[in-house]
């Protein structure tokens, strides 16, 4: 019989309820390097979201009619622990989950100079052990400095982040409740140095004008999370640069 | 923007050809860059679904079935209907596609359909509630693609929508604390937008609307826009591996959100709407 | 509390609920060549049972273990779209369509004359749109309209329907009620020309004498259906001739 | 009828070598055309299941097994006790028969060992309703190939119908609205009809009964047919590629019923049954 | 309302409820050749559990990608009956079946001389028709004796029985009901004539002592099941020998 | 105890090399034959989960994570909580692991954690039924292994029991005949025993603790022992083809008691249990 109080994501003074700036992202970790069987891998913490990325390869692709004459062939499989949501997610890959492992391998094949490997096979293994918002921005930016991990050649690195709309506001990383709550949710990754869009997707509602603000906010983020990559990666490879930049 | 050895050599000179096209505003079916193919859509003529329509778009052919029941709602959403959006692409359509359950293509596809029409809250879906968080309406759309030359995700939407907007359900009433169905009666959902998406493919920083699937294998790139109204976006895709460069968003919103116009004319003129008030 | 009324299915003067005398069959309509990308296609509305098919092959047999070296191997899908029915059938094959799948590709099979094609695969997809009754004989009536459509060689078309016992009369081309409420239905299908019977199945009771009555009461009907495949084939290869017939 | 090439080459010449031998009447084995294998039926052999029956016809062993529970009839029988039928062809049994779940043959089996059980009205399935629409017996019967030699419809039948014959099921009583086992008594399955199928090879014209699986490989086709009683069919299943003659399908349904009754006898005699009024 | 009685498995003068000594198992039925599709088989009954085995090979192995170079490769599918158990078990192998498939694979991989077939497979295949304690073991021991059936050279046959702690005392072979409500269960194989042993499981608490004792039982009965083995097999090859035994 | 041939060729160069090693109490990586490689427990590292933590044993990784929720007991277990185990040998972890739903290693790695925490009585499941018969805790345990180098069973124990032992649960309370969260408490799991296991490799009648993933593809068999405390064992799995010779029974019996105490020791301290009387 209470009347429903409607939460107040953003205070008056432009504050968001976990006390960040509108265009302020979660604390961040990111390594590379952290498990040692893969080729490569990485680790990142965006807030409470936790992840591992490991890759594979280049190695023989099987089945056999699966390989390409002219390129190597990516997989990606993008997971969630059965522990990592509210509730217990059920094992197996959720319709969700097959989703994102799409986009996420579309986005790395831009990077990937798959013609290096002809034949060959490159595997990607996400695991989200933690989801708290923007899991598939934060997997795809380890995945992609995982595969910097392991040598394979890329043209970028590629990194990723969500912009939101919260009570007509547009935020940068919206936070799970912000996620739930707000008008839209905008997943965003790009290849910084090559000024390209390998991710975008929208769930929700944005005007031209709000969609251009939220990707130039996602572009901004972007560049924090593409310096910590590369800082990850000089701890292991100090000489590491993307191909073509000198 | 094109980048050597990407492609298998056939779809290179393919794409070298489409290119040269494009960049005189021409394409290889006659159709200017903004075109989109011929469009039919037919509604109910599936008698046993709740709604139905069929769309031919050049030479894709997509059906979409609506079919309801009661059901208990999500936890998370106790005073609001459910929607179930499956969408299969039937190996009937094309030798790229084979039967078994829906792969990860058929899988992003009824996410999209599902985006445009729960984002864009086409549908009152708190109207569909007789006991909160006990009884709600069950709401399928089941999407099978016919015939596919490609862009399947317009026609699935268009049809996904079509049926919803003409289909008739049981009316369902709370009587003794029970849910029962009204025998007699048949009534129309609520509605209130009429979401359509535009898919633009993009062949270096130049777009071309609603590819063909010769046109798919080619481009760089392509990216799906659904639009809940002529101001509002509600779902976007970038669904093939590849680059958008920053410098074309706005431009391929501008065009998508043209073009979603266009379709939406043509929509409520197929449905029987047009000039209705919403 | 009320007693059940037995609803008479066939009146006095011998004429059928929906108007039907015992011997005809709903309306048809039969075309070829409706989709564009298969090798073959056809459609067909029996009553308000509206089917597609459509042919891909001949075409390498793969995985390619199953390639036979002497003729090619046939693969048959009768699948019905979720909301072909009363109420909605779940995604995926039942095991009801599996076997439909079954029965309908070993009488396809039968007249497909797969030794001209060694090593090779001849795929058949069947999609029930909407099913109301007789929909694997429609089915298999518009498959190999398909074969023909997409130019394979055949030793003749085949067509089939359904024959019912309702309330003791055998009946042609059963309804849904009839095929519910009766007590038989029995699909029938046959490659006229060869006076050959390609699929026969039956569910419920009857006598001998009333199966050759029925059998009887289908060959009528399917020589209809055959006349009709024969005319809709013609629209495209006004040549079409199966093969030995001059 | 012998269709040349249809068959790899020693398919095609154990099939002539099997016509040469059936138009003299004879058979690889020694039976006449319209001979049985010899037939052993051996009933409750497994404790732990309400009923169970081990056929052998010839090199054919095939174990069935009865068992029942409470549950909720299907919404369209309200009043009818469930029957569910599975069947396993065991990679045990044969070299042809893979591991994993049911394929399109064990499917197609179950289904005619259910069609036969069901359409013939065997089981009084309105007898086995406690609370109609809320509480019916399931009959489980799940039936498993251990050796193949050929004609696995025929011993099903049998070895389904002996343990659902000789079944001793829990006695429910409904108390206070709720159904309960009696624990003490147990009971038969009311039973109407004896149900049995015959498998008639083709070779052209020329019928052969219980055909073993070296004689599958070359006939041209084979049907099964199930008799509810003498008078009878309650099903049919032509079941594998090539023709039927119209002109020999009075024979067909002929010998088949002669067979049957052949059949249902033996059967009666391993049930203890023979005599017995229904 | 009652109290529960605790059920006395075993009674003061040392006897189970079954009237078997400690030390003594249920009466044993073990035969060989007993399905003729199968290159080997055999049938086993302990009490109320009866089990076929059956195996097929040294064949090709395939999918072709499976086969090892320098060895035949083994395939086990430990498989229940759905009429087999207290209830009805749904069809599908569960988890338990699986794991019992590979502890009973192991074990016959130890015995089988792998290497005389390269790049080959044996199946084996064990169908629990009955299952009322005991069931892994005894399906071991079939397996082991079509094994030999099928003319396999093996090392070794094998055997296996179950021991069991019971109100404090190690029993040989526990019936249905001291499994469920005994203290351990402790399933065991050996290859006698190697003392050595292939499988070994325990669920439930026993000391260091209790265990060796126990091992020590299972032995025994071990002894005598493998007596029978070597007897049923001596119906149809009386010149059976295990390998290296004169 | 060697056999020729057994193993292909660079496995056996391998045997051969670690057995020469063993013999004179010496392994490729420096360790003892009895000694575990270095121990690394976290707890409470998944703020969504109600317990967890993460292993790191030598190259090994596992990460085990405990939910609760309410449920039906089992039938045959109607006043006792239900504990589900799932693992999962993630492709992540190793190129011998493939993804796809758990394979015959996952559930044994699962059924053995399971036994290990079942059969010890570690839990007290009767103190957590709040209807018997009709609503209990249901306790998931799901492990992961992030990267493998060998012994996955014994971190992925201790992962697990560490989960249980420090999982702050949700308090549950009977209301009216309903169960009813209070959301201000949160409490511990009612824990009896710390169980652990031990792995132990054999080279011949050698016995080598926590092999390594090169060892394991090396020698000729494996055991893992669980420990319910100093005194009995609560599980045992012979776990990879091959013998185990009677006479090294004692001795394995005896060497895994003497390391289960001490990991156990390591696992007191890190989930600060350490001096506490159970």
């Amino acid at each position: 019989m209470l009347e429903k109080v409607e939460h107040r994501l953003i205070t008056e003074d432009g504050r968001r309820i976990d006390g960040r700036a509108l265009d302020e992202m979660r604390p961040v970790r990111i390594e590379a390097g952290v498990l040692d069987r893969s080729d490569g891998s990485a680790y990142i913490e965006m807030g409470k979201t936790k992840i591992y990325a490991a890759v594979y390869g280049p190695k023989e692709a099987h089945p056999r009619h699966l390989a390409q004459p002219h390129k190597a062939i990516l997989n990606c499989r993008y997971h969630m622990a059965a522990f990592s949501v509210e509730g217990r997610k059920a094992p197996g890959m959720t319709r969700r989950e097959i989703e994102l492992s799409k986009v996420i391998r579309e986005a790395l094949e831009s990077i990937v100079i798959l013609e290096e490997f002809p034949r060959s096979a490159i595997d990607i293994f996400i695991e989200v052990i933690q989801a708290d918002a923007g899991t598939r921005t934060a997997g795809l930016t380890a995945a992609s400095l995982a595969l910097a991990d392991a040598g394979i050649p890329i043209l970028d690195l590629c990194a990723g982040i969500a912009v939101g709309k919260v009570e007509g506001r547009i935020v940068l990383d919206p936070s799970e409740e912000e996620d739930k709550k707000g008008e839209a949710d905008m997943p965003v990754a790009m290849a910084p140095r090559l000024g390209s869009i390998v991710l975008l997707q929208l769930n929700g509602r944005m005007t031209s004008s709000e969609f251009m603000e939220a990707l130039n906010l996602a572009k901004k983020g972007i560049g924090v999370l593409y310096e910590l990559q590369r800082k990850a990666l000089g701890k292991k490879f100090t000489t590491f640069t993307p191909i073509g930049e000198e | 923007m094109y980048r050597i050895g990407e492609k298998p050599y056939p779809t290179k000179i393919m794409h070298d050809k489409l290119y040269e096209l494009i960049i005189r505003g021409e394409r290889l079916d006659g159709r200017g860059p903004y075109q989109y193919r011929p469009l039919e859509l037919k509604t109910s003529i599936i008698e046993k679904a709740d709604g139905s329509a069929m769309v031919n778009l050049g030479g894709t052919k997509i059906i979409a079935g609506v079919k309801t029941a009661l059901g208990q709602p999500y936890p998370d959403t106790p005073d609001q209907a459910n929607i179930v959006v499956n969408a299969e692409l039937l190996p009937l359509a094309s030798s790229f596609f084979e039967p078994g359950p829906p792969d990860e293509k058929a899988i992003e596809l009824a996410r999209v359909v599902d985006r445009c029409i729960r984002e864009s809250k086409m549908l009152e879906l708190d109207k569909l509630v007789y006991i909160p968080g006990r009884s709600v309406l069950v709401i399928y759309i089941d999407v099978y693609v016919l015939d596919y030359d490609g862009n399947y995700f317009d026609p699935s939407v268009l049809a996904s929508v079509a049926a919803l907007a003409t289909a008739k359900i049981p009316l369902y009433e709370v009587k003794n604390g029970d849910v029962v169905m009204n025998p007699d009666i048949r009534t129309s959902l609520p509605i209130r937008k009429f979401p359509v998406s535009v898919t633009i493919g993009l062949l270096g920083d130049k777009i071309l609307v609603d590819p063909t699937s010769l046109e798919e294998s080619a481009i760089d790139t392509s990216i799906v826009i659904g639009w809940s109204d002529e101001d509002e976006m509600a779902a976007i895709q970038k669904n093939l591996q590849g680059f958008v460069q920053m410098s074309v968003m706005e431009e391929i919103i501008r065009v998508s959100r043209e073009k979603s116009i266009e379709l939406r004319t043509k929509l409520m003129e197929a449905i029987g709407r047009v000039g209705a008030p919403l």
